[in-house]
């Protein structure tokens, strides 16, 4: 099981694993129709990371649930596309989507403390997730989570494959996550923000092993976070996500040396950072972020953003198309290309 | 765990020893400071026509002329090692634990406790089956179609339970299935479980269902609004995530973390019932503890008040210590040091 | 003897011949079977006083406690008012009293056994009241031979010098067949003493004082199989009872069982469901059987409805002002509407208007209404002259107590402050603990006065059948105690003085007649406010056979009873 | 039992964060907690209705008191002999005999009007079910907060206390003490006295229920930062307690408040069954109730009522009492 | 360098901490005996001189936010002194502490349990006038206003309640709460590690811009170490209730002594994916052990990978090993004034 996805059958390898089209999700509240994602087009290779930031509120769980089918029935209004593997996930009967929970697609969850069930052991709910794809007894299943405790690096397995959940220490309750998500060898892994709540030197340790568990199994992963520090480490493509939007989207070469949107910008600047001098000031992105029932119209950067009236009213009124501009370098933005260009070298890149 | 029982046990001791110093007082000090006089209270124990010196020799046979702390003494004192009562020719000794002799119907409450316990018990347990079986369903089928008819429906039907007193719903249930429609067995009629179990069972399933239908309601308002909450759970989201099919889902992760609060309440309920389900008892004519306790208040029996008061409070005590140990089993979170 | 033969209505409105229908059981046998067999299943709303025969004083427990014991005279079992007539039983004969009405003699009966074989003799009846004597083991039983008995002192057999308890000197057995009873002062009813089941012969060797009660030895027709107190008890035959030796009893069920504690309107069900033969306690059937009954034909052929020697009635206490006064006392005659009160106790079926104490089937009883109404719905006019002599014009506002746990009464106390508010005699009603009414509440002088208790509901039933065990206890105000009366309120030297007349006379007619004057003289001085004399609403269910009302007990002689199913 | 509670004070603002992100700026215009819960209670149709419904019995209620005790214009126990037949004791009419005049029939014997005694005994039933609950509620509250703030010994003995309070056999005590305490006490008119009793064992009792939730959720409270944030603002511990983490503990309190009310009004009843609730002739839902149950097989009709009016109350009480907390529930939508 | 000159040329020492210890007793068995101790904070010294930021950083649990309670005497020590402006504040009563709370605050961890949910904004930021019973001359509304306005809040949310406002937004009315009183110390325990990075850069800012207005001296609790080089001029590392090397800003992210400190700066990702590979971590294995039964000797053996037989049985010292530089190491790095590149 092991043995990484080489041998998968269903493999295709020209087409990319996971595609998202145009994918809206909409929550009707009390309060008007909280539209959290709002026409997200993505896609993923088998063995590829891609990293999703943004900030609080920007829809990247709700994203990640939808990919999942995790969303409540009836809350939420789903539209577009999810094909895994070229299946439509949003027109498929409930029961589909379960059978590939867990089997082909996988997630870690950001609080490992609540994510696993208090009540029952460790390796009860890893056996647990692998008994519902696979027919095996008990005593095979349990061995193999103790196999999958070894694989993540938890130390003395087979004696802590029966503690609960608080035994464990923050850092090893999310390698146990990971056994579980992992013990079927799914081709799609989802970490949402799966080292928030960890100390650096654990998060250290963790990124370590997702990077590690992703040579071997072959999957695509979809990181999800709002340090750029994670994303740098772990991503090959970096999708920026601002009000149920993709900002920008490039490899993550691109979006750290060249990024093209201001709001990727203003994340860059309010981060202080350890590899650069320390700056006599951090560069904060003014304003909050906007609501998601009422979206500003126009671009719905605008109200934030420090360059909204370079093109007279075209901010305000009309919403950008999320084009490419380069080879797999796309953004949603009405600046020209020499404007960003300008203010990237000469504005904002010597703040960093 | 070892030394929280015994901790928790000495304390449970404490607990019954300042239960019954309060009985003793209120059935004691109560009408004294309301104005009787220890003759008022001794001629209670003396026949009706009983002139003033024999009712002076009751007070003066009974102690009640001793200091109050005096005859509280005596009263523990019996309860470790026993206590000797006149029976007129003799003496008998009647062996702890004592927990007093009554002068009324002069004979020993402990033997009436023990007898009367079997059927509150039976009563108590029965019901509570009954009960939480009904009431965690109807609460997770509740709370699983929240805002339906059928949820309406439920909490309406389970509302109706508690907003009738017992004394009506159980004169109710008797006239339609036992003298309307034949059904059940008439009250009255109970018979020990060794001598019948049938007769037994058949005797006591008006009251189990009566019983049950009372509490049953919140049971489910409380599996409802627990299983609400934790339907909502990150580790609810986690087991769907593994692809586990809804049922599942719902009864080993969702159910598994409604039993806590259950537990606490069941103790607790069941606690109370054990030291005498009173209106049930007696709209049912089950001769339990409940019956046993208002027949001792309303003829001023002290001995037989502080008896069945004493053996509730530890019927209590042990199920607020069986709650506390169950939930080291159910959650295994918890520790006791 | 007690019985006279004055009129007895018993058969009122029960006249009919037929075997079955309405009051079928009274004045005659019902169903009359000599069928023996069957299992006679009874049972009580509450609970005995004691099983033990020295130890218990419910109308009721004397009259089951023949089944299982024997006493020295016995009402009769026979339906009417010859159940009302002492019989011998364990004596030979009745007593034979001394010139000077102080020493009686009887003989008892040979071959009579307890159930263990062992023969009964007279020494077993001396020791069986002896120990009744001892009131601080036996509190409940009545204490008429404490009273009469020329105890020189002696308290209990428990406390004798003689090893075998035989120390009272007030009774000799000269021989085992022979007892004497030696009295302080003459007194002719002494057979009626003789009947109580403190005579019943109890074996020393198998007395443990309070704790007999759980395994009486019986000399009846039945004996305890199984006694759990406060629950339940089972009574099969005794077969060392001989009939031959027992000219009274027929003993027709082979066993019999008593349920104790039935919530009883259950028990009415039962009744009426066949579940159950017998309601022992012997009061009728509860409001809600009651309506039942009436409204039912086929249940209401199957019902009796006799008229008893118990009177529900209120004490108007002339402690209290301005009650003291008796024009005052009279307004409250007047004023009030009989017939709530004899609503309150369940209408016709459930008593008579009473216009005096004693109930007319007492023998020689006489009609008395000093306080005339129109339908007995009370005089306002009267009563508001009557206040107005009284100087209290407007009314005034005083307490009424009632038993709490009687409904009846309470009933009784809403009535009564509606018919009084008529007249401006304003009622705040208080409810007393039943258990301890008579002892720490309205039969306790001090407090009823303290609280103003103006009016005292109440109830009497007579120990006999005749003046002197109805009246003496609730109308001689030198009874009155500091707690625990019977006598509540009727304090006048003029009726003292009657009872004293009708004591002292020996002629039985006469006699008849003084207690019916005790009853007037009470009613003049206006110190009891008569209510209604009881009815007992009787379900008969049809299993039951020779089933009839004893005037002894006025409810169904429990002696004769048998089951046809 | 004890009405189950599940409103954790963690919940009750557990994410603000949820309600605030899809809000934004319009959102943010001003509403306070309450005004949230009072938006969503007025959707909850059931909960309005219940809440309606309770306000009228209140003012129902008052206006009884007024009219029977004050003005007197209603006499509740006024008897109507006429109408009940004597033989049976039951009302002559059908339906328990209803009429223009009796719309809910009389009573069995003396035929008083009930539907005049159940408006005249509203009050009682409801002034017992309110203020024993406030009575338990508020030294529940205060003995709860007590203990759940300062832990220690001090929480030792008050839970202890609660042990002991909880091990009594309530109704017991009560028939005990309301049959000892004379009935002119405390100088109270009529039914007073009585009612006082009834108020003080019910509450009395009572409170350690409310008195474990109330600790309970002190607990999880008192790490609240907040409560560091005011002690180290120097605030003292009445402070803290009173102002900090009461107005915290309300939602708990309102909704087991609702849901006290009709147990004690039950418990008045049960009071009353066992003889021991107000005095004759005053009327209370739960003495008729239980005269009532004397009375079912010949004469049903007369439980109809009184049944109804204790089992609306109760149920509008239980059904506003899930709305509240529905509404107190930011995570409930 | 740039940085010296922000290095506080003052030495006035503001507030001093010397064997600052604080112990939570573990109790167990029939008696409830003590058994043992969680031994939080174990033996703090540090002086945290008018007008700088001393920052605390460490791992969850070492005992940062005991400290910093220690500091504020919500908590009291087991053992050590408290010395504020020269006065031992240690043992002084809750009435005697009372008007110190005025020039010593904290800002909560949380922003969403450190303000009370049923409070109002205005109720919030005027609790420290009422508290400690100071009328401010322009009136309480008016004062609040003011704060708020000084935080970059709107005057007229004074009637609203918290939950009507985003993190960054309640972490400013908590710190208009401190301000109100004109402290002289402000404790800030991990002030933004709640907020989202762009609210996290506004909050800094402000901190700042505030310090530098009102003079003020902070004491920073923070893990996240970017930041906490961002806004500090000492900082202090704690391991295990214990301060392993204490030193200014630029000599400790330059110039690390302690391993540990070594470690965890090696852990922050670098948000540059160039550097990624180039770089070479130092992974710490395993957790940090328990603060009940503290390793021995040095605590921090256990992990390091220079460890060796001396440090499981002598605890080092916290010496001044350079100028200005503390660290507690049998085996420190960069004692010479060799520079390492840490990235
Ligand atoms: N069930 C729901 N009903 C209504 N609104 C929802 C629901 N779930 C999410 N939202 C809203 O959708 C928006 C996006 O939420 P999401 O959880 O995806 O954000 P996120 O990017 O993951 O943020 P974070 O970094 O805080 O996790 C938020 O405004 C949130 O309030
Ligand atoms: N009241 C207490 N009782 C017992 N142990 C405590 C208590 N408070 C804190 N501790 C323990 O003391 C140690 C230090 O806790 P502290 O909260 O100071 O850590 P911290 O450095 O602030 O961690 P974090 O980064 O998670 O906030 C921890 O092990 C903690 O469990
Ligand atoms: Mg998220
Ligand atoms: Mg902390």
């Amino acid at each position: 099981m092991l043995a990484g996805g080489a041998a998968r059958p269903s493999e295709r390898p020209n087409e990319a694993f996971l595609q998202v089209r145009d994918l809206k999700v909409h929550f009707p509240t009390d309060d008007g129709i909280v539209k959290s994602v709002d026409g997200l087009t993505f896609s993923l290779q088998r063995g590829k990371t891609l990293g999703i930031v943004g900030e609080s509120g920007s829809g990247k769980s709700v994203t990640s649930l939808s990919i999942m089918g995790l969303h409540k029935r009836g809350t939420a209004n789903i539209s577009g596309q999810i094909l895994l593997d070229g299946q439509d996930l949003v027109t498929a009967t409930p029961e589909q989507v379960r059978s590939l929970r867990g089997k082909r697609m996988a997630m870690i969850f950001q609080d490992p403390l609540t994510a696993m069930h208090p009540y029952y052991t460790v390796g009860n709910q890893i056996v647990e997730a692998y008994r519902v794809h696979h027919d095996v007894s008990k005593a095979v299943a349990k061995k193999h989570a103790i196999e999958m405790l070894d694989r993540v690096g938890i130390p003395q397995p087979d004696k802590r494959v029966d503690d609960y959940p608080h035994q464990f220490s923050g850092g090893m309750r999310q390698r146990a996550m990971i056994a579980m998500a992992l013990s079927c060898d799914p081709e799609l892994l989802i970490a949402d923000e799966p080292t928030t709540a960890l100390d650096v030197t654990v998060q250290a340790q963790i990124l370590d092993l997702i990077v590690d568990l992703q040579k071997d199994f072959n999957s695509a992963v979809v990181i999800i976070t709002h340090d750029l520090g994670v994303v740098a480490e772990l991503a090959d493509d970096i999708m920026v996500m601002y009000a149920g939007r993709s900002v920008e989207y490039g490899t993550s070469h691109e979006i750290f040396s060249a990024p093209q949107h201001p709001y990727t910008w203003g994340l860059l600047g309010s981060m202080p950072r350890l590899d650069r001098e320390r700056s006599e000031r951090l560069q904060p992105i003014k304003g909050t972020p906007p609501s998601l029932i009422n979206v500003p119209e126009g671009c719905p950067f605008n109200p934030r953003c420090a360059f909204a009236g370079l093109n007279g009213d075209l901010s305000t009124t009309e919403r950008p198309e999320f084009r490419e501009v380069s080879p797999g370098h796309h953004i949603a933005c009405h600046l020209s290309g020499e404007q960003r260009h300008h203010l990237w070298t000469t504005e904002i890149k010597p703040k960093l | 765990m070892f030394a929280y029982i015994i901790r928790r046990l000495i304390g449970a001791v404490i607990l019954l020893f300042v239960v019954s110093l309060v009985t003793f007082s209120i059935f004691f000090l109560v009408p004294r400071i309301a104005g009787a006089s220890v003759e008022d209270m001794a001629s209670r124990y003396v026949g009706k026509t009983a002139d003033a010196e024999t009712i002076r020799q009751m007070a003066e046979k009974l102690g009640f002329t001793d200091p109050l702390l005096t005859q509280y003494g005596r009263f523990i004192s019996a309860i470790f090692v026993g206590a000797d009562y006149s029976t007129g020719p003799t003496t008998v000794h009647c062996p702890a634990p004592c927990l007093g002799y009554s002068f009324i119907t002069q004979n020993p409450v402990w033997p009436d406790l023990v007898d009367r316990m079997g059927v509150t018990i039976s009563l108590a347990v029965g019901a509570a089956v009954i009960w939480l079986l009904l009431g965690i369903s109807t609460g997770v089928l509740s709370a699983l179609r929240r805002g339906t008819v059928f949820d309406r429906a439920a909490m309406g039907v389970a509302l109706a339970g508690v907003s009738l007193p017992i004394f009506f719903t159980g004169l109710l249930s008797l006239t339609i299935f036992s003298y309307g429609l034949g059904w059940a067995v008439p009250g009255g009629t109970y018979v020990n479980f060794a001598d019948d179990p049938l007769a037994w069972a058949g005797a006591l399933i008006l009251p189990w269902v009566t019983l049950a239908f009372l509490n049953a309601a919140g049971y489910a308002r409380l599996t409802r609004a627990t299983m609400l909450e934790t339907m909502n759970e990150d580790f609810i989201r986690t087991a769907r995530a593994k692809g586990l099919n809804e049922r599942t889902v719902v009864v080993k992760h969702g159910l598994r973390s409604v039993l806590t609060p259950i537990i606490t309440i069941f103790g607790l309920d069941l606690g109370i019932l054990l030291g005498g389900a009173v209106l049930t008892e007696s709209a049912y004519s089950l001769p339990g503890l409940g019956a046993y306790a208002i027949n001792a208040i309303v003829n001023n029996d002290l001995p037989k008040v502080l008896g069945v008061t004493l053996v509730g409070a530890t019927f209590i005590i042990i199920a607020n210590l069986v709650v506390d140990l169950l939930y080291a089993v159910v959650d295994p979170r918890v520790k006791y040091s | 003897g007690g019985g006279g033969g004055s009129s007895n209505n018993n058969n009122k409105g029960g006249g009919n011949p037929s075997a079955t229908g309405p009051n079928a059981a009274i004045g005659k046998v019902f169903n009359p079977s000599d069928k023996k067999g069957g299992t006679l299943r009874m049972a009580n709303a509450g609970d005995w006083d004691s099983l033990d025969p020295g130890d218990t004083y419910y109308a009721y427990s004397w009259n089951f406690i023949r089944l299982y014991g024997r006493s020295l005279m016995m009402f009769a079992s026979a339906p009417g008012q010859d159940g009302a007539k002492l019989t011998p039983d364990l004596a030979e004969s009745k007593g034979v009293p001394s010139e000077d009405l102080k020493t009686w003699t009887y003989k008892i009966r040979k071959g009579v056994k307890f159930d263990d074989g062992t023969p009964v003799t007279s020494k077993d009846v001396k020791y069986g009241v002896s120990r009744s004597l001892d009131k601080d083991t036996f509190p409940n039983g009545p204490t008429y031979f404490n009273e009469f008995l020329d105890l020189q002192g002696y308290t209990s057999p428990y406390k004798d010098s003689d090893p075998n308890g035989l120390g009272l000197k007030a009774i000799e057995t000269p021989d085992d067949q022979t007892i004497v009873f030696k009295l302080k002062k003459p007194f002719a009813d002494f057979d009626y003493f003789a009947g109580m089941p403190a005579t019943m012969p109890v074996p020393k060797a198998k007395d443990d004082g309070t704790k007999y009660k759980e395994h009486v030895v019986s000399t009846g027709p039945y004996k305890f199989e199984k006694v759990e107190l406060g629950k339940s008890f089972t009574l099969v035959r005794n077969t060392n009872w001989d009939q031959a030796t027992d000219p009274n009893r027929k003993a027709l069920p082979d066993k019999i069982t008593m349920q104790l504690n039935v919530n009883a309107d259950d028990l009415d069900n039962r009744l009426m469901s066949g579940d159950l033969d017998v309601d022992v306690v012997g009061s009728g059937v509860q409001p809600a059987a009651q309506a039942k009954i009436l409204a039912d034909p086929n249940l209401k052929n199957a019902s009796d409805n006799p008229l008893s020697a118990r009177l529900w009635y209120t004490n108007i206490n002339g402690e209290v002002a301005p009650l003291d006064n008796i024009e005052c006392r009279k307004a409250v005659e007047y004023a009030a509407d009989r017939t709530g009160y004899q609503r309150a106790y369940g209408g016709n079926a459930g008593g008579e208007i009473a216009s005096s104490l004693l109930p007319p089937i007492i023998p020689g009883a006489e009609k008395i209404d000093l306080y005339p109404s129109k339908d007995s719905a009370g005089d306002v006019d009267k009563a508001k002259e009557a206040l107005t002599k009284c100087g209290q014009p407007n009314g005034f506002e005083t307490n009424i107590s009632y038993r709490a746990e009687r409904p009846k009464e309470k009933a009784t106390a809403e009535s009564l402050q509606q018919s009084l508010g008529r007249v401006g005699i304003k009622l705040n009603i208080k409810p007393y603990p039943t258990g301890d009414y008579a002892k720490l509440y309205a039969g306790k002088p001090d407090f009823a006065k303290s609280n103003n208790l103006g009016l005292m509901v109440f109830g009497w039933a007579a120990d006999w059948p005749n003046g002197f065990g109805f009246l003496k206890e609730i109308t001689d105000s030198r009874n009155i105690k500091a707690a625990g009366n019977t006598n509540f309120s009727i304090k006048d030297p003029k009726v003292n003085d009657a009872i004293d007349k009708a004591m002292t006379e020996k002629d039985e007619n006469a006699r008849q007649k003084a207690w019916v004057d005790v009853d007037r003289k009470a009613m003049e001085s206006a110190y009891a406010l008569p209510g209604v004399v009881a009815k007992g609403l009787y379900y008969r269910p049809k299993n039951l056979t020779n089933v009839f009302i004893t005037d002894g007990f006025s409810e169904y002689d429990y002696l004769a009873l048998g089951v046809s199913g | 039992m004890t009405a189950p509670l599940e409103a954790s004070p963690g919940s009750s603002e557990a994410q603000p964060e949820a309600a605030l992100k899809g809000m934004g700026k319009k959102a943010i215009q001003g509403r306070s907690l309450g005004q949230i819960a009072w938006m969503r209670l007025k959707r909850d149709r059931v909960a309005m209705v219940s809440g309606v419904l309770i306000a009228v019995m209140v003012v129902a209620a008052i206006v009884a008191l007024l009219l029977d005790r004050v003005f007197g214009v209603i006499d509740p126990n006024a008897f109507h002999q006429e109408l009940i037949d004597p033989e049976r004791g039951i009302p002559t009419g059908p339906l328990g005999g209803v009429s223009v005049e009796h719309p809910f029939g009389v009573e069995p014997i003396n035929g008083r009007d009930l539907l005049t005694r159940i408006f005249a005994g509203s009050w009682i039933s409801l002034l017992i079910g309110f203020a024993a609950t406030l009575v338990s509620v508020v030294i529940g509250t205060v003995m709860g907060v007590i203990a759940g703030y300062f832990r220690g010994w001090v929480d030792t003995v008050i839970s202890r206390i609660m042990d002991v309070f909880l091990a009594f056999p309530l109704l017991l005590f009560a028939i005990a003490l309301v049959g000892v305490v004379p009935d002119s006490a405390f100088g109270l008119g009529r039914d007073g006295s009585r009612i006082a009793v009834l108020i003080f064992v019910i509450g009395f009792f009572s409170w350690p229920y409310i008195g474990r939730i109330i600790r309970a959720q002190t607990l999880s409270l008192r790490e609240r930062e907040f409560v560091d944030a005011s002690r180290s603002l120097g605030a003292k511990a009445p402070h803290v307690l009173f102002k900090e983490l009461l107005p915290n503990l309300v939602a708990p309190i309102l909704v087991y408040s609702t849901l006290l009310i009709p147990t004690n009004i039950l418990f008045e009843a049960a009071l009353s069954f066992l003889g021991v609730g107000i005095q004759p002739p005053s009327a209370t839902w739960g003495t008729m109730l239980s005269e009532a149950s004397r009375w079912y097989q010949v004469d049903a009709w007369f439980m109809v009522f009184p049944g109804l009016a204790i089992f609306i109350t109760v149920l509008a009480f239980n059904l506003f009492g899930d709305g509240l907390r529905d509404a107190l529930d930011p995570r409930a939508r | 360098m740039s940085e010296l000159t922000t290095t506080p040329t003052r030495t006035e020492t503001l507030l001093e901490a010397s064997g600052l210890q604080k112990y939570f007793p573990i109790r167990k068995g029939l008696l409830q005996r003590v058994k043992g101790n969680v031994q939080a904070v174990d033996g703090l010294s540090f002086t945290v001189q008018k007008g700088e930021t001393l920052s605390l950083v460490g791992e969850s649990g070492c005992g940062k936010t005991t400290t910093g309670r220690l500091l504020t005497r919500l908590l009291e020590p087991t053992a050590g002194k408290v010395i504020f402006e020269g006065r031992d504040i240690t043992h002084l009563s809750q009435g005697a502490m009372r008007p110190l709370r005025r020039d010593v605050q904290m800002i909560f961890q949380d922003p969403y349990s450190s303000l009370n949910p049923r409070h109002t904004v205005g109720a919030i930021v005027g609790a420290p006038f009422n508290l400690q019973k100071v009328k401010p001359e322009k009136g309480v509304k008016k004062s609040v206003q003011e704060l708020l306005e000084l935080v970059g809040l709107n005057p007229e949310h004074y009637n609203r309640y918290p939950h009507e406002f985003s993190g960054g937004q309640r972490q400013r009315i908590g710190i208009a709460r401190t301000l109100a009183l004109k402290p002289k110390l402000i404790i800030a325990d991990e002030p933004v590690s709640a907020l989202d990075v762009s609210i996290q850069a506004q909050v800094v800012n402000l901190l700042e811009d505030l310090q530098n207005e009102l003079d003020l001296t902070y004491v920073m609790i923070a893990h996240d170490l970017s930041v906490v080089r961002h806004v500090s001029d000492r900082v202090a590392v704690m391991y295990l209730g214990k301060i392993v090397e204490l030193a200014d800003r630029t000599s400790l992210y330059e110039r690390p002594m302690h391993p540990y400190t070594v470690a965890l700066l090696s852990a922050v990702p670098v948000p540059d994916p160039e550097r990624k590979a180039k770089r070479e971590r130092i992974r710490l294995k395993g957790d940090v052990p328990s603060p009940i039964n503290p390793p021995s000797g040095c605590r921090f053996h256990t992990r390091c990978w220079k460890a060796q037989d001396i440090c499981k049985t002598q605890e080092p010292q916290l010496v001044e090993l350079a100028p200005g530089r503390q660290a507690a190491c049998h085996f420190p790095e960069n004692t010479s004034e060799q520079t390492i590149k840490v990235v």
